[in-house]
């Protein structure tokens, strides 16, 4: 499903995949609580280099930018009417506001700036590699079993439905706007649910056999190894983070001193 | 249903968090070693089906299901929840990191409700679970919607308009909802009760398993 | 009608990924009240092709025509679907209704009919497969022969002129081993039938082919071999 | 230690909601070294009775000894699983981890090694099946003959003293069958083999067995067959 932006050999795929989840993290935290766009843009700047060093398929980046596109869509269809501030323009009864502008612009920098950070940083991991690296940085084990394991059973379980999904096609089945329609789907997945149930006693079964007990032992990385090539990559990461924080400091203060 | 990253305001950001920490934590607790294997298959098949597109007219609607998950992990809903998001945030880019606190919470907050609320009317034969699962799967997504524009609401006064739009916006997803999760409880209910909290209190007997 | 029912000129397949094409500018014609046995090893593309006649999956290259009109996109398919009924290899995959009259009477349903036409269509093939009473059980509590002989209903109820059946005799037991032969012998429905079975195909089918290379071979190679000849006994053990 | 490995005796199990019991009063012993073929029809409860085995399934009636104790309760079979590997017959149940080393070391650690004994442990069982380099690929991208040494890597792992393989045969190609084959001759563990083919049986294991009516009835009978007799050619066409 994010097979486009995996298997690339790039000085990101290179990089240690705890580092990678926490420094999209980091990145998505400072651009999201920014005030104003200065921060944004400056990650907009950092998310698009990101990509391009990735060697991400822009094809794929810009698929996957659609839905983002849609809902940012609406958002300036509404906003630029609300809040205060100075009047901008006028139609009708509407009136473009200053306050709803700027914050349509800052949403949408924000936006787009941490897809493409996420999508260059942590997309470009497997399920299973963010999972152990939400693991080293302090996620419960259970709840790293959980999603780890889940991950793995997804593309069974989609095949599955793609099985039962030609078997209504087969039987002349077409999705409509019925209750028949919702009725079949509801079929499917149901069946799909017990599948499941059933496949996680047998899984359970061959986990039992193999010594388990109730306790989630992990398999990670030791952290050295984890480190050790990608020094440069992680130096240049904290270095962006740390630029990042520095600015919106700075804006805060700058922004301060001018209001008093 | 989830909101963007680059919207919310940090109070609601933290809020969130803070009680999707909670819930995660909770759902984990409860959850033996066995619970864990199955909730992390039935997590997966949810995501699986959570790509079904149902038709309204010219228009198709994905489900939402968080109805249905509530029903069959009861208090599991929270970290499977979670999971589900996150596996998105990664494979689809949908939502994202900062938001995932406050897109668990409106998911995984109105599942444990409703699951709470008519599990033991499910078990009813009939008119009366029938209308109990619709009302599962119709209000899971109204509760979810109802969170989600508060979450607007609380960022700021900008987003009134846009909150209510996405109310009412989610209004015909409701009565999809309802109907699909009534016809998987249906399902569920003649062929493998044992996936439906409510009407299994003790986990089943390993030998039902294999 | 009088022409072929189905005819595959030069179809080739690949699947995505695979070096070697599995079916490999392949010519087949099935004509009306044709009933074929297909023999070929494991992995030989048996499944692959049924599924390329079925539209489920899509050629690279060649023509397939049937019912005098040559088919292309997925429109063209449910015209197929219709008309044609496959079994599949994998009962499982093909009940997906909670009971046994449901999943019966969901192909009818799509044809078009209403709700008790479709009901009472269910039954009649239901009894006439010996599966009367079996109305309300449920479809995955089945055993793996009962699965197949519901799969199998599914499929006559929408009243084919063409039936695919995939390894239609795992799993079954003696009786319904035989059931299923009595069926197939008293229907006069067009077939393909692919199994590992001779004796079995010799029973259900007039004639054989096999795939090798991609590529259908006829009857005439394979007649070499209806006869009687040294063989280790390489199946379950026996007491004679 | 001496005496046999495991011995069954009067062992009773019927489904819960089945009629007759799948087995009926077994007795059946594993003697050291033992390396035995199980070759039975479909249905007749071979995966059921090495479930019984493993203690996954409680039975009835009947005792169970292993390794010179009685087993009973869960307790009893912690120690049984430690010492007996078990292959299921759908490999994608038994391979749960998402790449192969954690799935190979999976079963070392929870014996208690650390980490990176663990890993070495499953490095080095991976090299013994000619596995070397598979260890960071993702399991299910695995094909099915991958699949199935995978799991048996996982089984082998633990350093069982007795193996029991639920027809690991299926979905082989003939490259990966050959290996499999050339595994399990060069190790000493004993074993008892499920399978449908005669052939890989007669590779693998010293003796038979079968399963009629719920009892085991051993290699004296099956004998008797192991002889070329004229039987029609029941299989693939071939051609000579
Ligand atoms: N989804 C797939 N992706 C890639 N290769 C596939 C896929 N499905 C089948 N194959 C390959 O295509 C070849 C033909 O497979 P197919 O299932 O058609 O054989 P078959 O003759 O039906 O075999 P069987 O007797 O085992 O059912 C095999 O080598 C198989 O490995
Ligand atoms: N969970 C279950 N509940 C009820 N009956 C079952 C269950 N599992 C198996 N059975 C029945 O028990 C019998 C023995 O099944 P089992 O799977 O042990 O057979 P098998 O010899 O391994 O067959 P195969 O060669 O198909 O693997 C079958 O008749 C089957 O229908
Ligand atoms: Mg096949
Ligand atoms: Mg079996």
């Amino acid at each position: 499903m994010n097979e486009p932006f995996i298997d690339i050999d790039s000085p990101i795929h290179r990089t240690s995949p705890a580092v990678r989840v926490a420094v999209a993290f980091l990145l998505s935290l400072v651009t999201a609580l920014a005030k104003t766009p200065v921060v944004p843009l400056a990650a907009l700047v950092l998310g698009v280099f990101s990509v391009l060093v990735a060697r991400l398929p822009l094809g794929a980046v810009a698929k996957r930018l659609l839905p983002l596109c849609f809902f940012l869509i609406l958002l300036w269809v509404v906003l630029p009417f609300t809040g205060g501030g100075p009047v901008l323009h006028t139609f009708g009864p509407l009136t473009v506001k200053a306050d709803g502008l700027n914050l349509a612009l800052l949403i949408s920098l924000k936006a787009f700036s941490i897809l493409l950070v996420l999508m260059a940083l942590v997309s470009t991991l497997h399920t299973f590699a963010m999972g152990h690296a939400l693991y080293a940085l302090g996620m419960p084990e259970k709840l790293t079993f959980l999603i780890v394991m889940s991950a793995r059973y997804i593309s069974v379980i989609e095949r599955e439905y793609q099985k039962l999904r030609n078997a209504a096609r087969m039987r002349g089945f077409q999705p409509d706007t019925s209750l028949h329609s919702y009725r079949t789907f509801a079929h499917l997945a149901a069946m799909l649910l017990v599948r499941s149930h059933l496949r996680a006693g047998r899984v359970y079964n061959a986990m039992v056999l193999r010594g388990f007990d109730g306790r989630f032992r992990l398999l990670t990385d030791s952290r050295p190894e984890g480190l050790r090539g990608c020094l440069p990559q992680t130096a240049v990461m904290a270095f962006s983070v740390v630029v990042l924080v520095a600015l919106e400091v700075a804006v805060r203060m700058g922004w301060g001193l001018f209001n008093c | 249903m989830h909101i963007s990253e680059g919207v919310l305001s940090a109070p609601v950001l933290i809020a969130g968090a803070v009680v999707a920490a909670g819930g995660v934590a909770y759902g984990l607790k409860r959850m033996d070693g066995e619970g864990t294997v199955s909730a992390a298959l039935v997590t997966s098949a949810f995501f699986v089906a959570s790509l079904i597109h149902l038709n309204i007219g010219p228009a198709s609607v994905h489900l939402v299901l968080n109805g249905l998950v509530g029903l069959v992990l009861g208090w599991a809903a929270f970290p499977a929840i979670f999971t589900g998001l996150l596996l998105q945030a990664l494979l689809f880019q949908y939502g994202g990191l900062t938001t995932l606190g406050v897109n668990t919470v409106v998911m995984a907050a109105p599942a444990v409700a409703v699951s709470l609320m008519l599990s033991p009317l499910i078990t009813r034969k009939g008119r009366m679970g029938a209308v109990a699962s619709f009302g599962c799967g119709f209000l899971a997504v109204f509760f979810s919607s109802l969170l989600l524009a508060a979450a607007l609401v609380f960022t700021g006064e900008n987003f009134k308009v846009i909150a209510w739009a996405s109310v009412i916006g989610n209004a015909p997803v409701m009565v999809v909802e309802g109907f699909f999760t009534a016809f998987v409880v249906s399902f569920l209910r003649r062929v493998y009760p044992e996936l439906l909290l409510c009407l299994t209190p003790e986990p089943p007997q390993m030998e039902e398993r294999i | 009608m009088d022409g072929p029912l189905m005819t595959l000129s030069g179809l080739t397949y690949t699947y995505p990924g695979g070096r070697d094409p599995v079916i490999d500018g392949l010519d087949f014609t099935i004509s009306e009240g044709a009933s074929l046995g297909l023999i070929a090893p494991n992995g030989s593309g048996k499944t692959t092709l049924f599924h390329l006649m079925m539209g489920l999956l899509k050629p690279q290259a060649g023509v397939l025509t049937a019912f005098g009109r040559e088919v292309t996109g997925e429109k063209g398919f449910r015209e197929v679907r219709r008309r044609v009924g496959f079994l599949f290899q994998d009962a499982d995959d093909q009940l997906f209704s909670p009971t046994v009259i449901e999943d019966v009477a969901f192909g009818p349903r799509n044809l078009g009919m209403g709700p008790e036409e479709a009901r009472s269509k269910a039954r009649a093939v239901l009894l006439e497969l010996g599966l009367a009473g079996y109305e309300d059980r449920i479809t995955f509590r089945l055993s793996g022969g009962e699965k197949r002989m519901v799969a199998l209903a599914t499929v006559l109820a929408m009243d084919p002129d063409l039936l695919l059946l995939d390894e239609p005799t795992t799993g079954l037991d003696h009786e319904t081993f035989k059931r299923l032969v009595a069926v197939l012998q008293a229907s006069k429905v067009a077939r393909v039938v692919i199994s590992h079975d001779f004796d079995f195909l010799e029973k259900v089918a007039d004639s054989m082919c096999s795939l090798v290379r991609g590529k259908i071979v006829m009857d005439e190679g394979l007649h070499l071999h209806r006869h009687a000849h040294v063989h280790r006994h390489g199946d379950n053990p026996h007491y004679h």
